[in-house]
């Protein structure tokens, strides 16, 4: 009756070794729940266990960058006879999603590193905070893969879910408790328009596969009445879910209230993987849109897709830069400061371009972008970190002569925060001048960009002001004599780490950066290099029998 | 009266009208007119009544079974097409040629679904109000059994046989009372919430091969959910009475049903496994699975389905919050629980939707673990009587001794008896306790026992020495299951015996004043 | 002509979904928003299995909709966790009254 | 306005609605689907609207109740036995009983029934129009060009399909999703945890 297992279809050991990064996060995950049953409890161990597994699965990673075609591949491909869309792979396994693991592992130990400073001495569940941060990771890794509207869904739930949970971890304070409760509201409501606009996606197109669903809609795009509105308020919905994860502006309300009230480690993995995850994905969405059938499409829904997320970007970096000004709280500004830096990225989602325009540029200069944004962030946060753990509080005037009382930390900060507002000869100015160089490259096929770069600029300069009062508190006034700041060696090391790979990536490490960056970006997954076999315009069932391998 | 201080409103008393009191009056006429000659002929009225509801049911069968071979035949002469309704010209050009004219068209309505839905949902409702009433009886005896009583005797005269029809009399006409506070609507919604999903269970649950209301492939599944809907009505009906003692014991059942959903399920996956089907009637179903006799019952399978039976039994009772997990209920603690306001009619609901639950938890023990409707001995029966074309007498045999759903009432009448048992034997379990037993005993135990089984059956697929150990295994626990089966009738029929020689004995079966 | 078909399917889950938003928007308290999210979760439910009947054939909109009630059981323990920690701190679960960060 | 007119008028009006579908029911080819639709699709519609209306959250949760119900046996009838079942057990029986049991324990808290302001009230009743008339709109007004490589309308699909589908095509997500289920259970257990002090 049953037929044996033989028969049935199983990942093959390729998939699951380009899989290993999660797998090993799951693995640590097991082990996180069953060592304390066997022995080790506390706070070391499970962190131990944590880092070891992001350790792990960041080196597991890095090895799978060999071998990888360029294009990419899709793994996880089913083909069981009950499907018509069978053939379809699951995750993609390219350069972009790789570098993508690698830069979160190595962000998940850093933040590792932060929780073990800051949260972790008085931390009584810290098998529980650290599950959820581990959950996290694999929902965002999964975020970046993934070909498939379901899964692509279903990873943003699981690193949104344990997000969640994580900013109200501290269950004594007030501010903890309402900030995951607006953070779980809002992102349960966003959930719900995706699912919706991916449902109907789903019935305008039969398939749940992205590429498919991209190719359908262009092979549509010439019918006579075809859906127009209704592709767009879809596409507007499932997108909606992605802006919430990197808090583009309409959906950027949980932000400041969620840094605010969750502890420091929490608002810095949000700051970054959050966003990060968030930017790759839309990234990944509109290059497989973009990529099929370009002069049909470009009729129909691209343009849509093109203007919608310059306009965001606009409003995202303007709208947060505008609002930081407001801010006394460092956490805050910060804050904001990263809601802006959201927007940045987005502008160059807005110029991935069909055929005529190579794609690469952006996702070069976004795949740069990231590396440098990690770094300055986590510097920042960590610098707040200190100075919190120091003097009891988040506000401006907690900086106020930092920079007479402990130099070195006071110049590594500024060093984070000038690098964020893009000045040379840090990295944030180059990774800036290269989404900008992009821009501009790409406004030569398309006025609009002008607006766009010239958004980016003015921003950069609105964003200088609020940094600096940061910088000046720090340097400038008055201040009470209180001593050399007193903080933890090893954060004080991370902090200066930072500073003076911000310093190097601005100066000698430019060419290497560009290297691999251009590199990951040439050989990222492109939906018709894979599907190479099959025509343009051919049928769902069809597409999926081209293979690769 | 005037100066006696009433901190409550005074409840207007209703009027004992209309339909309600048409129906006591009628029932009451009917005892009067019927109670004598029962009184005289006690057993022979029971068994009357048996064999006449046997006959009854198995003649119904037959003409749908007759009406069945009818419609074919008529759909080939007529040139009908399937699943239109045949027109009147149609029949009576058929039904010239068709040997079974008569009853082909005494059952003309029946060609339509509606009808036979129709008549499917009266009969299934019928069962349960009967169902509810005997098993209410029933619980009474046994109560007082065990407890050295008698139980009611006076209503009716054999053993009080008609005292649950006078309480249903008593409370159709009892004042109905809304406490002040109280939601209105849903105090009045939730006994219905919570009735109606025990009823709609029955539609998925099979008493025998074609005694079934709608075949469904996910049945199992479709009566769990129905199991699980329950607790909402629980749930606002505590809520609803604007009285704390009914909010905790309806968050009590909330919590502990469902924590026992879990193990619940988990135990009947051992079986359905085995199986490979959610089906339970059918050509490839749970029962395909036990055909033959009593060896190939699953409860003895491996010694997993074996243990999934007692696990899936204990879950059962915390399903019908039935002791010692009768928590939202416990009149020591939370006067009687989610229930304490209601009275009357809606009161009743309650009980007509636990003693309907226990029937269908049951049910399902039996169909998946212990043969459903086959007889023991089932494999003994002559082949031709078993056909669907034998003989009314022979199908009348084959029903009541091999195979149909007057076995599988009996079993499953066995179990909720075993229900009651346990229920005045045991004593309660605290609330973190039931929780603990759940979370941290059953629900550990379960996991393992499905997880040894997928080995189990792993290995049967792959060895032949490894079939032959495991049929001497499923040999032995059948043994087993045979004793602790005796066992319990033994020991039952023992009590009974003895119940007027235990020590505190009050009663005695001896014609009481008034009686 | 007057047979049931995918237009009613989707009429009626677009009444569910404006519902569901509507009651997003109106209702303060915070279990309220929930169930307004579950109504929208349900009209996505009833669009991926119309579509897959009568449009695409197959099963993945039923399977969609299976791992969409999954999501949604997630999403609601999740939710109502938070709910109760913020009612514990709180004494309410308004959403209106968590004021204390200016979002 | 009252909560029994409103309720009055709501019935009325789904009333009216399923009378008149059951009307059209008879005339169609297959009136018993025809007429299972209207009931199923009238209980759904009205829940869904009693939800948005009432202002007790209780009974919201009740409505919400009536709403998972019918659209399960709107999957019964669009032949998806084994999503009807799920939806049964998991929405009704599951998530359902968590949300009544969160509004009971957060049950007094004094803005348990409140009156929403006329402003908040015309802004809802706006949303919920214009996204219905918008996209009622656009998916019945829309051309809907015929699927390349789809296959027609086909038999309920049987449990066994599904766990099939589910073990192969679609392993990936549900082994995630079983990721995404534990992580959850052991936050959710650990935010509903009394505090210790």
């Amino acid at each position: 009756m049953t037929p044996p297992l033989a028969s049935m279809w199983m990942p093959s050991g390729a998939d699951l070794r380009l899989a290993l990064p999660e797998l090993v996060l799951v693995g640590a995950l097991a082990a996180l729940l069953i060592v304390p049953l066997l022995g080790p409890r506390g706070a070391r161990s499970a962190g131990l266990i944590a880092l070891l597994g992001a350790l792990t699965a960041g080196v597991a990673a890095l090895l799978a960058f060999e071998g990888l075609p360029s294009g990419g591949l899709e793994i996880f491909r089913a083909s069981g006879p009950s499907d018509p869309a069978a053939g379809t792979g699951m995750l993609v396994a390219d350069s972009l999603g790789m570098f993508f693991r690698v830069l979160l592992m190595f962000f998940l130990m850093s933040v590792l590193i932060m929780w073990s400073l800051f949260d972790a001495p008085a931390e009584r569940h810290p098998t529980e905070f650290l599950v959820l941060l581990v959950a996290s990771a694999i929902g965002m890794a999964l975020m970046t893969t993934t070909v498939n509207l379901l899964l692509m869904i279903i990873a943003i739930e699981l690193a949104s879910l344990p997000s969640y949970a994580m900013s109200a971890f501290d269950r004594t304070r007030r501010a903890a408790a309402e900030a995951a409760l607006k953070y779980a509201i809002f992102g349960a409501a966003t959930t719900g328009f995706m699912i919706f606009g991916a449902s109907i996606l789903y019935g305008l197109t039969g398939t749940l596969h992205v590429p498919g669903i991209a190719r359908v809609l262009a092979g549509q795009a010439s019918v006579p009445g075809f859906a127009t509105t209704l592709t767009a308020l879809a596409l507007l919905a499932v997108f909606a879910g992605v802006g919430f994860k990197i808090s583009a502006v309409p959906f950027h309300f949980w932000c400041p209230d969620v840094f605010e009230g969750a502890s420091l480690p929490v608002a810095t993995w949000l700051s970054v993987a959050s966003k990060a995850a968030g930017v790759v994905l839309l990234v990944r969405l509109v290059s497989i849109f973009a990529e099929p059938a370009a002069a049909a499409y470009v009729a129909g829904v691209l343009p849509l897709i093109k203007y919608g997320v310059g306009a965001l970007a606009i409003l995202t970096c303007t709208v947060a830069n505008l609002a930081a000004y407001r801010q006394t709280s460092v956490r805050r500004l910060l804050a904001y400061s990263s809601i802006a830096h959201a927007g940045y990225m987005l502008a160059a989602g807005a110029i991935i371009f069909p055929s005529e325009q190579p794609s690469a540029g952006a996702i070069s200069a976004i795949v740069a972008y990231l590396v440098v944004y990690m770094f300055m962030n986590y510097g920042a946060f960590m610098a707040l970190g200190l100075v919190a753990a120091d003097r009891g509080s988040e506000d401006l005037d907690a900086f106020r002569g930092l920079g007479w009382r402990d130099a070195p930390t006071a110049a590594a900060l500024a060093v984070c925060l000038v690098s964020l507002v893009g000045l040379p000869p840090l990295g944030g100015f180059i990774v800036k001048w290269w989404l900008i160089y992009a821009l501009g490259a790409a406004a030569l096929h398309s006025p609009f960009l002008w607006v766009l770069a010239g958004a980016v600029v003015i921003n950069t300069a609105l964003s200088l002001f609020y940094y600096m009062r940061v910088v000046a508190a720090m340097y400038l006034g008055a201040y009470e004599e209180t001593g050399a700041l007193r903080a933890p060696l090893s954060g004080k090391v991370a902090l200066h780490l930072c500073a003076i790979i911000l310093l190097l990536t601005g100066t000698l490490w430019i060419a290497p950066l560009k290297r691999n960056a251009d590199g990951v970006a040439a050989a990222a997954y492109s939906p018709r290099s894979v599907n190479a076999g099959a025509p343009v315009e051919t049928s769902i069932s069809v597409a999926g029998s081209a293979n690769v391998r | 009266m005037a100066d006696v201080y009433v901190p409550w409103p005074q409840p207007r008393a209703k009027e004992f009208r209309g339909p309600s009191r048409a129906a006591a009056r009628a029932a009451v006429s009917a005892y009067r007119a019927g109670a004598p000659w029962v009184r005289k002929h006690p057993a022979l009225v029971f068994f009357a009544l048996l064999a006449g509801g046997c006959l009854a049911a198995w003649g119904v069968q037959f003409l749908c079974q007759e009406y069945v071979r009818v419609e074919q035949r008529l759909l080939l002469t007529a040139r009908a097409q399937p699943g239109q309704w045949l027109t009147l010209e149609q029949l009576a050009a058929g039904a010239v040629e068709v040997r079974a004219a008569v009853p082909a068209v005494l059952l003309y309505p029946l060609q339509m679904l509606v009808v036979r839905d129709a008549l499917g949902l009266l009969g299934i409702i019928t069962f349960v109000s009967i169902l509810a009433m005997f098993a209410i009886w029933l619980e009474r005896k046994v109560a007082g059994w065990i407890q050295s009583r008698i139980g009611p005797m006076r209503v009716g005269g054999w053993h009080g046989w008609s005292q649950s029809l006078a309480d249903g009399i008593k409370l159709i006409a009892k004042e109905d009372l809304i406490p002040a506070g109280a939601d209105r609507m849903l105090y009045r919604l939730a006994p219905y919430i919570n009735f109606v999903p025990a009823l709609m269970g029955f539609v998925a649950l099979p008493f025998g091969v074609y005694w079934v209301f709608r075949n469904l492939d996910v049945g199992l599944l479709f009566i769990l959910a129905m199991l699980g809907l329950e607790v909402i009505g629980v749930l606002l009906a505590g809520w609803a009475s604007n009285n704390k003692w009914s909010v905790f014991g309806a968050l009590r059942e909330a919590a502990q049903v469902v924590a026992y959903e879990i193990p619940m399920g988990m135990s009947l996956l051992i079986p359905i496994m085995v199986a490979g089907t959610l089906q339970l009637t059918g050509e490839d179903s749970v029962m395909a699975r036990q055909a033959g006799g009593w060896f190939n019952w699953l409860a003895w399978h491996s010694p997993w389905t074996f243990v999934a039976m007692f696990t899936y039994f204990i879950a059962s009772l915390a399903a019908c919050k039935r002791a010692p997990f009768d928590l939202p209920e416990a009149e020591s603690e939370l006067v009687a629980g989610f229930h304490t306001e209601y009275s009357g009619f809606r009161w009743s609901l309650f009980f007509f939707a636990e003693y309907a639950a226990m029937f269908i938890v049951s049910g399902i023990l039996v169909l998946l673990f212990l043969g459903g409707w086959d007889a023991p001995w089932v494999g003994l029966a002559p082949a031709a009587w078993g056909e669907p074309h034998a003989p009314l007498g022979a199908q009348l045999l084959y029903g009541v001794i091999f195979s149909g759903p007057f076995w599988f009432i009996l079993k499953a009448m066995l179990l909720v008896y075993l229900q009651m048992w346990l229920r005045w034997t045991l004593p309660r379990l605290r609330i973190d306790q039931v929780l603990f037993s759940c979370v941290q005993v059953i629900l550990p135990l379960t996991m393992i026992v499905l997880l040894a089984s997928v080995f189990w059956e792993l290995a049967l697929g792959s060895s032949a020495a490894f079939r032959v150990f495991s049929q001497v295994v499923s040999f032995v626990l059948a043994l087993v299951g045979a004793v602790i089966a005796v066992a319990i009738v033994l020991v039952a029929l023992a009590g009974l015996r003895q119940r007027r020689a235990l020590v505190g004995t009050m009663g005695v079966e001896r014609p009481l004043p008034g009686g | 002509m007057y047979d049931v078909g995918l237009a009613h399917y989707l009429l009626v889950s677009t009444l569910v979904f404006a519902a569901g938003v509507a009651t997003m928007t109106l209702k303060r308290n915070a279990i309220g928003v929930l169930i307004g999210v579950e109504l929208v979760l349900n009209a996505a439910s009833i669009n991926f299995v119309a579509f897959g009947h009568y449009r695409a054939g197959g099963l993945d909109g039923q399977i969609a909709a299976v791992f969409v009630i999954v999501l949604a059981a997630a999403e609601a323990a999740v939710a109502l966790a938070i709910f109760l920690n913020f009612y514990a701190l709180h004494a309410t679960v308004d959403v209106d009254r968590g004021d204390n960060l200016k979002g | 306005m009252s909560e029994r007119i409103r309720l009055a008028l709501i019935g009325l009006a789904v009333l009216v609605a399923v009378t008149l579908m059951g009307l059209a029911a008879l005339l169609s080819s297959r009136p018993l689907e025809a007429f299972a639709f209207s009931v199923f699709a009238g209980a759904l519609v009205t829940s869904a609207l009693a939800i948005v209306l009432t202002r007790d959250i209780v009974r919201s949760a009740m409505w919400l109740m009536g709403a998972l119900s019918s659209a399960a046996g709107l999957y019964f009838l669009l032949g998806a036995n084994f999503l009807g079942v799920v939806q049964l057990i998991v929405y009704a029986g599951g998530i359902l009983v968590l949300i009544v049991f969160g509004v009971m324990l957060t049950g007094r808290s004094p803005f348990l029934r409140f009156d929403p302001r006329p402003a908040e009230t015309a802004l809802a009743a706006l949303v919920g129009v214009l996204l219905f008339a918008a996209f009622s709109a656009v998916l019945l007004g829309s051309a809907w060009p015929p699927l390349p490589g789809a296959v027609p309308v086909r038999q309920a699909a049987t449990v066994r399909e599904i766990g099939r589908a589910l073990l192969t095509d679609y392993l990936l997500p549900f082994e995630v999703v079983s990721v995404l289920l534990l992580a959850v259970m052991i936050g959710a257990a650990y935010l509903a945890r009394p505090v210790r002090r």
